[in-house]
């Protein structure tokens, strides 16, 4: 079985990986992903700590991530959506009518 | 503690103790069925057969009334509202409820009942108020009643104004940290609908967009800090974390994770610098929606930042958590000062509001700092658990009464923008002229932002630098009567919390006094003399929340006192 | 004794202004217009009937009171309600020696800037502001609780800053923001301090009057007594450094409300652009709050800090009095000149509080009286001026005196009583100033040239009054056109309302130059005691126990 | 509520009406002013009533007659000191002065009686009056003042009721109380023609210069309060309270005396304050009369005089000798300065008001030595020195006396001549285009041309056309010069044999000393000069040969006043210089008046001691023949062919016709020197301090208001704007783009997450 330790520290490699990437890319769609790179960081470390603990509400925890990760998606995709109809662009750097 | 009733989830006792959210449930339940019945038949396959289904097709002439769902809407949230209100005046019934296997879910008691007070009064107002002055096509358009009419959309709306009170009163109701963070997501996930209801307009979706992406960040930092507490602790109920904060409380991955909740939390509250998307929002988003975010979006964020920093991490003599109180401390002078800086030369009366907003959050995080002070002091002592309760009493009071005064100040904007468009200052220009008592209402808010006396915002401004003054001061005023002697330096530095705010407010009085300037003085913009178009709703909500506003400021003693016991409630060892 | 009578002179203008103003929110423009002359009615009513309660409270009418025997930290016809308990805030009432002059004046100047402005423009609003305005001012000195007293002290701006917004000149906007701005700064900061000083209460054997959530009391008799207690007693209440910030912190707000340099920039744009009924009020009434809250509150519970800070406050005061007179002789602008003479004047509070002798308290407080009535005078002159000319310069307008010769003749009168001219009300203060200045310097050991900036002042005052009545009153004649601004239309005086108020005015200046014991006998027992009981133990102790 | 101690020790009966005298002008000051606004231009008001000053006039001769009765009673053996100890308790307050307890005070009003009161009392009630009457004559037939002597009489009397109030009061405060509100009315009538820009000007500039001195008065004053805990005669004058202040703070007594004298120079336009008298001038002549010459200048002298107790107290024994110096010292200067001045008016009210300026400062100079003399000799217990002192304070007073008698009397004979060329000149000049009445139009005339009715230019030969006016005028400069026998002389010559007496002791005195001699030679000169230029050689110009005699109304008081100055020998024989001055001296109780006038006359010309004796004749000779001769030298002359002067005048015209004949020389070269030149620019005083007005003091007040509104203001402002780019710069970086938030976010984390792993 796999060192909890390791998944843990993968879950924040992750985690940076995707704090890093939702800061530097334009695309919502990327950001998007690079969000939900943190939030399967999350479930890693969720899932890690249950078996750490020996405890299954960790499990339980990672199935509602994964749900609220998925609409959460839905939620965002839809917002993108009707950004482009108006925008004509979902890059993050264009979209700034409203400033200051 | 010792009166506190036990309950299983969906066992006995159960409804009677949820009941407030069991009325928003079958709201929703209503809202998403009752619009959509009609003339509708259901083909019975492989026959002629058409038995009357009643969902779907040509609607009934009740059903199809645009304001249905806004009456639904409002029904449910008011009668939650009312039905709090009515538990709160029956005394405090605290009831736990646990899961099967014992854990603590949901705790219903004083203290989540005020929440669940601020979170049902403002969307209530907000739902009432919208009901027909709902934007079709964008800020900028005028709505006639035959386009309201057909607007399908509506139901949509209050469908997620129910749902985010939904989650709020979860969040309120939550004695697990994963808990509060599926009612926390569940009432984001509706605002960030709702603040990008307005998708024909370009201000609309950009808003909704940036909201949402800005807020999935910080939510994701959150449940990355949340993942963290469960690797250290095992658990993420309130009392497990408690004890083991009190056991070991010193150690950084306990901390870090902390620090991260705070990141979600602070988003929540629009703490500096966790803000940017909040001005952003509240300009894209319609003026009740952008009220909701002001107001029972940030009493939510900073119900989930009083949880965890108070019930988890501030147990008694716990060395560490001085770290997060510096953090806390900081991100408090931040915000106050970057958000009335930032309001100051604002020319858009929304976010004017939301840089107060952001600057009201500032505030409330000092209190919250100071509460956090008496714990480790030494100075300190006697009544300090005493002015804990001040502080949190001050804190409570101040965001129930925000929801007057904020909210009122928005609902305002909305009455305006359903004209064509608050985004300018100039849009304000000759309320006085055109509505008095409209522009009146609107200085009330002002001044009651501004913390000018006699209004409600001055008593709980008022309450929470006397909060704030009393923990730094501690039992000094015992100590001198005993012939001790003290310097100024004596006291706790969150003193100078209290001083910044101060300076804060009097900066504030400034951009708040522009507005009433530009009602009273300035002439209104071309084309816009006359009188105002809009219903009685929204100017029914604006009474309320002027009458609230005025009352609370001048007789403010009974919900002072309601909010000691919610803060008294709370269930932490003082 | 009716004890009663306190509530309404609070209670009766603010509601009844609160209910014409709602009154008239509901008419259209036609009708507001129509309303305009029953309101002003009912405003002078109102103000004549506060004006009657207080004036019988005088004339003891309402119980035997000895006015000339209240001691400090006794109060007359008080009041006291629960307010919000859990904070230990009541609502108090009372009167003493310090506060009911100034009930007096306010209750007195309240009908006469209703008449003095009878043909204000958008009466059937001005008026119940006004009266409005007046409420909240006789709220700040009847209040005997902290957080009462500040409710009301910020009251006063909102009708104050209404009345510059919408009757104000052409600059207004930025004026009354300024205004608003300018003192609230100030009184926030007060705030904290009265917070400050209410939390340094011992909760563990609490106060009369404590709250229930604080075991403090906002209750001002209270808390000074127990100053006094403690005080009297040779210990510094609440020890040294903390009375130095905690007078220092109320201090501020006082010195910025009264105004003295150099927190004083305020005054003139506030006064050049509020109309002129604002300017009576303010000028005449809304100063002096920042000289009550002095005695009411940091000198009575904080002597030591007083003596601390005696050297300070006298040279802010001798600035003050210098600096706004200097200033004076600069302006061209009728008002503003005014303005500048109201901060030298306060200066003359300012020192008589500094020189900590029985003799200057009662000159500074026989000079918040006498000031009182003399600056409504001159702004009421000055509004006059305006009215007629359309001008503030001085020098668009001369030979008044020919044109004019009510208007010239209440402005000498005016300008006269406040250069000090002995038998108006003004000169007594002055004298008993400069004679208690004396007795300072001399106890200091200072030399005699101390004396000589605040006395050439009244030369100075002299100049800029003078200088100013040869390019209005005097002059011209016959070659004088009158100012372009008129447009050629002829030359008016000033109507029979305001010659009314003039009237008024120039007698009681007279009544109260000629017969200053009216007022100063009232204030002989508590500038008396208030020093045996607070200043002269630490006297003794500072010099070297002697 | 005045708390009223009783302690009644009247002495006279009358003493109880004292106060009546103060407030009937009193009264009548707001019974004119509203009859006068009610019934402006009503012809029974106008006619009848001359516009109030018949209504002035009763109460002015009331006030004379309750003053009357009271000198008469105090004069009658009730000598020493009266008081109404009745006061009013004007202000009640306590004072803490050391130790436990405070001390309570009072400011009150009362009368006080003595003789220096009683002398100025009958002056000022007695011109007062006079002057009501002349005014009548004058001010009621000047078209230019109709419509508005209501306002005149109304100032007037309240002018009379600071004076007596002055005189009368019983303290050092209720003295400077009167002293300002006389100080106002004399602004409010100077500045009567205040459509003349002139005139506005001269009274601002009176009230300044007066306030400056008054500033300093104040100071004293207050330095006197803490001395004394009083400023009452009563209490400052009692023996042992003067002895417990010198025994600790004569110093500090010097000062306080000194600063009050600064005062009295001010109202007594001495140098350097004495800039606001000539320009007085241009009020009406009455005003001049009555303010500028008999009544308010003496103001600043009565103080002075007040503080001889100090000054002869026996515990400040030489401690205030340096302010009697100065005291004399600035009388010397003034005493020249002004005279060399008159020297080159043209302008007969200017003359005159010089010469009030000159003549006052003899008394200053007289009042000094006295001073020095009762400070510095034992003269409580010298017999000798003791009649030396009351000699020499009461010669200062009796010059008071004669002075104000002669000036008020000169002012009212220039204002008649002057009244007399003006109607003369509108005969002359406007007849044919006002016939339709005296109108709002006289106006026009009085400002627009340059027609100078008070320039002497305009005058001359005029003693046969107005032959009383050329009597008192006559009469009255013989007193102000000094001529044997007439008037000032038995004064002025006592004031000039004491400014030697003292010079004898301390060598400082030789600068008044020797001022005061030469200036009664210049006295001599420009009095002479102007009445020659005024009265006698032939006249000036059409004008001048136009003027005809005058009315009623104006003849009386001239009259009665060139008897008063007559008959100064019988004052003096009276020993006016004895009960002035003593309080100890009762009126006739030690010779009868022949032996009295016959001890003065011995005195004066046939003095025992050498030195006084020589002193004498030096001064009569250059005050009555090196001056006046100079003066017919220059400008005397026979009158115009067919003009007779009256039988007493016609010897001195011949004289000086045959001076001017024998001893004429040209004095272009003197008119244009640089001298004489400085002299007509009043010595450039007023130039120089009209810059340092300008520069210094306006200068100042500019820079401080911008100061003001630049650094203090400014400061506001700036916080304002900064806030506002405050604001800006930190709104900018809310840049618009989602992704700069999150970045934001990510700070916020790391450094949340380095602040908790530091520590941690």
């Amino acid at each position: 079985m796999i060192d909890p330790a390791l998944v843990s520290g993968l879950s924040a490699l992750m985690f940076v990986i995707g704090l890093g990437g939702a800061f530097t890319r334009k695309n919502a769609i990327i950001v998007l992903m690079c969000i939900e790179l943190m939030l399967n960081a999350a479930n890693m470390q969720f899932a890690a700590a249950a078996v750490h603990h020996g405890d299954t509400t960790g499990w339980v925890y990672t199935l509602f991530a994964i749900a609220i990760a998925a609409s959460e998606v839905a939620i965002g995709l839809a917002i993108f959506l009707a950004v482009y109809g108006q925008h004509e662009t979902i890059s993050l750097d264009d979209v700034d009518v409203l400033k200051n | 503690m010792s009166n506190i009733t036990t309950v299983e989830a969906f066992g006995d006792g159960f409804i009677s103790a949820l009941f407030p959210e069991l009325m928003l449930f079958a709201g929703l339940l209503l809202l998403i069925i009752v619009p959509n019945l009609g003339k509708g038949t259901f083909r019975i396959p492989g026959t002629q057969i058409r038995l009357p289904w009643l969902l779907g097709g040509t609607r009934f002439k009740f059903t199809s009334d645009p304001r249905l769902p806004a009456w639904i809407a409002s029904v449910t949230l008011g009668g939650a509202f009312l039905n709090v209100i009515y538990v709160f005046s029956q005394g405090l019934e605290r009831v736990v409820i646990v899961s099967e296997s014992g854990k603590e879910l949901l705790l219903v008691n004083g203290f989540s009942r005020v929440f669940e007070m601020i979170f049902f009064g403002a969307l209530a107002l907000a739902a009432f108020s919208s009901m027909n002055r709902l934007q079709v096509k964008g800020i900028g358009s005028r709505v006639s009643e035959h386009e309201l009419y057909n607007n399908r959309r509506q139901a949509d709306f209050y469908i997620l104004m129910v749902t985010c009170a939904l989650g709020m009163s979860v969040v309120a109701l939550a004695q697990d940290l994963f808990v509060l963070f599926i009612g926390l997501e569940l009432a984001s996930f509706s605002t960030y609908v709702l603040v990008a209801f307005l998708k024909e307009s370009k201000v609309g979706v950009e808003s909704g967009m940036k909201y949402f992406i800005v807020g999935s960040v910080a939510s994701g930092v959150g449940l990355y800090g949340l993942s963290m507490l469960y690797l250290w602790a095992g658990s993420l109920q309130f009392s497990v974390l408690s004890a083991a904060f009190a056991e070991s409380g010193t150690t950084a991955l306990p901390l870090i994770g902390i620090g991260f909740v705070l990141v979600g939390f602070g988003f929540k509250v629009s703490a500096a610098p966790f803000h940017f998307a909040a001005p952003d929002a509240y300009a894209g988003a319609i003026s009740p929606v952008a009220g909701v975010l002001a107001t029972a979006s940030k009493a939510m964020g900073m119900l989930g930042l009083v949880r965890m920093l108070l019930i988890v991490a501030a147990p008694e003599s716990s060395e560490g958590s001085a770290v997060w109180l510096a953090c806390l401390g900081a991100m408090a002078a931040i915000t106050m000062t970057w958000g009335n800086l930032a309001a100051l030369g604002s020319d858009n009366p929304k976010r004017m509001l939301a840089y107060s907003s952001v600057a009201h959050a500032g505030y409330m995080l000092a209190a919250l700092t100071a509460v956090g002070a008496w714990n480790w002091d030494a100075t300190i002592s006697g009544d300090a658990g005493a002015a804990a309760v001040a502080v949190m009493t001050a804190l409570l009071f101040h965001l129930v009464v925000l929801v007057a005064f904020k909210l009122g100040a928005f609902l305002v904007l909305s009455v305006l923008e359903s004209e064509g468009g608050a985004s300018r200052l100039s849009s304000l220009g000759g309320l006085a002229k055109r509505e008095p008592l409209l522009a009146v209402a609107m200085f009330i808010f002002m001044i009651s932002l501004a913390g000018v006396p006699p209004m409600a915002g001055f008593l709980s401004k008022l309450l929470v630098i006397m909060g704030i003054v009393r923990i730094a001061v501690g039992d000094m005023g015992a100590e001198i009567a005993d012939g001790g002697v003290f310097v100024l330096a004596d006291m706790h530095w969150v003193w100078w919390l209290a001083f910044l705010m101060v300076i804060n407010s009097a900066i504030s009085v400034f951009y708040y006094l522009r507005v009433v300037v530009v009602m009273f003085f300035d002439e209104p913009e071309e084309g816009r003399e006359g009188p105002l178009p809009s219903g009685w709703q929204v100017r029914l909500a604006i009474l309320a929340c002027v009458l609230t506003t005025v009352f609370v400021g001048l007789a403010g003693d009974s919900l002072i006192r309601i909010c000691e016991m919610a803060a008294q409630s709370l269930n932490y060892g003082w | 004794m009716q004890d009663w009578i306190s509530m309404p002179l609070v209670g009766f203008p603010l509601v009844a202004s609160i209910v014409l103003l709602a009154f008239v929110s509901n008419a259209d423009a036609s009708m507001r217009k129509r309303l305009s002359d029953p309101i002003r009615m009912a405003t002078l009513v109102f103000s004549l009937v506060l004006l009657a309660i207080t004036t019988g409270m005088f004339f003891q009418y309402f119980g035997d009171v000895s006015w000339e025997g209240i001691s400090f930290n006794s109060y007359e016809y008080t009041h006291r309600y629960n307010w919000i308990e859990s904070l230990g805030i009541h609502w108090t009432v009372g009167l003493d020696a310090l506060s009911f002059p100034m009930v007096w004046l306010t209750t007195f100047l309240l009908p006469v800037t209703i008449i003095a402005t009878w043909n204000e423009k958008n009466g059937a609003v001005y008026f119940p502001i006004i009266l409005a305005m007046g409420g909240a001012l006789i709220g700040v000195f009847v209040a005997l609780d902290l957080f009462m007293f500040y409710v009301f002290w910020e009251l006063t701006l909102i009708p104050m800053f209404f009345l510059i917004l919408k009757w104000g000149g052409k600059d207004r906007k930025y004026a009354s923001q300024k205004f608003f701005i300018y003192t609230f700064t100030a009184s926030v900061v007060m705030l904290l301090g009265l917070i400050t000083l209410y939390f340094f209460q011992d909760p563990v054997n609490p106060l009369q009057y404590a709250g229930s959530m604080t075991g403090r009391t906002f209750d001002i008799p209270t808390i000074t007594q127990h100053a006094l207690n403690e005080n009297s007693n040779g210990n510094w209440y609440l020890g040294a450094n903390i009375q130095k910030v905690l007078f220092a912190m109320l201090m501020l707000g006082f010195l910025v409300k009264l105004p003295a340099v150099p927190f004083h920039t305020w005054l003139p744009d506030a006064h050049v652009q509020a109309p002129t009924g604002g300017s009576m009020l303010l000028a005449g009434v809304m100063l002096k709050m920042g000289a009550y809250g002095m005695f009411r509150l940091p000198v009575s519970l904080f002597p030591h800090a007083l003596q601390y800070f005696q050297l300070a406050l006298m040279a802010i005061g001798m600035v003050s009095l210098v600096w706004g007179a200097v200033v004076c002789l600069g302006q061209t602008n009728l008002k503003k000149m005014v303005a500048y003479s109201s901060v030298s004047h306060m200066g003359v509070i300012l020192i008589g509080i500094a020189t900590m002798q029985p003799m200057g308290w009662a000159a500074a407080l026989f000079m918040m009286f006498a000031h009182g009535i003399i600056s409504p005078m001159l702004f009421a002159v000055c509004g006059a001026f305006k009215h007629h000319y359309h001008s503030m310069e001085i020098g668009a307008m001369r030979g008044m005196a020919k044109h004019s010769p009510w208007l010239a003749t209440s402005m000498m009168f005016a300008w006269m009583a406040s250069l000090g001219l002995p038998l108006l009300a003004g000169f007594v203060a002055e004298l008993m100033m400069l004679i208690a200045l004396w007795y300072f310097l001399a106890a200091e050991g200072w030399s005699v040239f101390w004396m000589v900036g605040p006395a050439l002042v009244l030369a100075i005052t002299a100049g800029y009054y003078l200088w100013s009545m040869q390019r209005t009153i005097f002059e011209g004649g016959d070659e004088t056109q009158p100012p372009e601004s008129l447009h050629g239309e002829p030359v008016p005086d000033i109507a029979n309302p305001e010659k009314l108020a003039m009237l008024i005015l120039a007698f009681f200046t007279i009544v109260f130059g000629v017969m200053p014991w009216i007022a100063l006998d009232m204030m002989h027992d508590w500038t008396v005691q208030i020093f045996e009981g607070l200043i002269m133990p630490i006297l003794g102790e500072f010099s070297g126990g002697a | 509520m005045a708390s009223k101690e009783s302690a009644p020790l009247v002495h006279s009966e009358w003493l109880q009406f004292a106060p009546l005298i103060i407030l009937l002008p009193m009264i009548a000051f707001a019974v004119i002013l509203f009859l006068g606004r009610v019934f402006n231009g009503h012809p029974f008001w106008k006619k009848n009533l001359k516009e109030g000053g018949l209504i002035a006039l009763p109460v002015m001769a009331a006030s004379l007659i309750l003053s009357l009765l009271l000198i008469s009673e105090f004069l009658k053996g009730n000598s020493g000191v009266d008081q109404i100890f009745e006061q009013i308790a004007w202000v009640n307050t306590g004072v803490w002065g050391g130790g436990s307890n405070i001390e309570s005070v009072s400011l009150g009003f009362g009368i006080y009686v003595d003789h220096v009161t009683v002398m100025l009392l009958f002056v000022a009630s007695f011109l007062c009056l006079l002057i009501n009457i002349f005014s009548i004559g004058y001010m009621n037939t000047d078209p230019i003042n109709d419509n508005r002597n209501h306002r005149f009489y109304a100032e007037f009397v309240l002018f009379c009721s600071g004076m007596l109030g002055m005189v009368l009061a019983d303290s050092f405060l209720w003295l400077f109380i009167f002293w300002e509100i006389m100080g106002l009315c004399s602004y409010l009538l100077i500045g009567f023609y205040y459509e003349r820009p002139s005139a506005a000007s001269a009274a601002k500039k009176a009230f300044l210069t007066t306030r400056i001195g008054d500033v300093f008065l104040m100071i004293g004053l207050v330095m006197l309060w803490d001395l004394f805990g009083s400023l009452d005669y009563a209490v400052v004058f009692a023996t042992e309270n003067i002895d417990a202040v010198a025994a600790n703070s004569a110093g500090t007594l010097q000062w306080a005396l000194g600063l009050m004298f600064i005062g009295a120079v001010g109202k007594s336009a001495q140098f350097p304050l004495h800039v606001w008298l000539p320009d007085a001038m241009e009020g009406p002549t009455p005003v001049s009369a009555l303010i500028h010459a008999a009544t308010m200048v003496n103001a600043g002298l009565y103080l002075v005089a007040r503080m001889f107790p100090f000054f002869g107290a026996e515990s400040l024994h030489g401690d205030l000798d340096d302010l009697a110096f100065i005291i004399a010292a600035i009388g010397g200067i003034t005493a020249v300065m002004a005279a060399a001045i008159a020297f080159v008016q043209m302008d007969l009210k200017k003359v005159l008001a010089y010469s009030t300026m000159s003549q006052l400062a003899y008394i200053f100079t007289g009042l000094g030595c006295a001073m020095y003399l009762a400070n510095t000799l034992d003269w409580h217990h010298d017999d000798d020195a003791h009649y030396i002192v009351i000699v020499a304070f009461g010669a200062a007073l009796f010059h008071l006396f004669n002075h104000a008698m002669a000036k008020g009397m000169l002012f009212m004979a220039s204002g008649s001549v002057i009244h007399e060329v003006h109607h003369a000149h509108h005969h002359l000049h406007h007849h044919d285009d006002h016939g339709d009445g005296h109108g709002d139009e006289h106006h026009d005339d009085h400002d627009d041309e340059h027609f100078d009715a008070q320039s002497m230019e305009n005058m001359g030969g005029l003693a046969s056309k107005m032959p009383i006016t050329a009597t008192a005028m006559l009469v009255g400069s013989a007193s102000i010069m000094g001529l044997p026998l007439i008037g000032g002389f038995w004064s002025k010559e006592g004031i000039i044999a004491n400014a030697w007496r003292v010079a004898q002791d301390d060598p400082r005195f030789l600068l008044p000393a020797m001022c005061v001699l030469l200036g009664a030679a210049m006295t001599g000169f420009y009095m002479s000069r102007m009445w020659f230029k005024t009265f006698a050689g032939k006249p000036n110009n059409e004008v001048a040969a136009h003027v005809g005699p005058t009315n009623t109304w104006i003849k009386t008081p001239l009259f009665i006043l060139t008897f008063v100055t007559l008959s100064s020998i019988i004052f003096a024989g009276m020993g006016f210089t004895h009960w002035a001055s003593d309080t100890e001296y009762s009126f006739l109780s030690e010779k009868n008046l022949l032996e009295g006038i016959l001890y003065e006359m011995k005195h004066a010309f046939a003095n025992s001691d050498p030195f006084f004796f020589i002193l004498t004749y030096i001064a009569i000779f250059m005050g009555a023949i090196i001056g006046p001769g100079l003066a017919m030298a220059l400008y005397g002359g026979k009158l115009a062919e067919g003009e007779e002067a009256k039988p007493w005048m016609r010897p001195i015209i011949a004289l000086s016709a045959w001076v001017n004949k024998r001893f004429h020389f040209d004095n272009t070269a003197i008119r244009e020197s640089t001298l004489a030149t400085a002299l007509e620019n009043r010595l450039y005083i007023d130039e120089y301090y009209d810059k340092a007005m300008i520069n210094i003091v306006a200068g100042f007040s500019n820079k401080v208001a911008e100061t003001d509104a630049e650094v203090i203001d400014g400061t506001v402002k700036a916080i304002e704007s900064g806030s506002q780019s405050l604001s800006t710069i930190v709104r900018s970086m809310t840049t618009g783009s989602a992704r700069d938030y999150i970045l934001m976010i990510a700070v916020g984390t790391l450094a949340i997450f380095l602040l908790i792993w530091g520590v941690a």
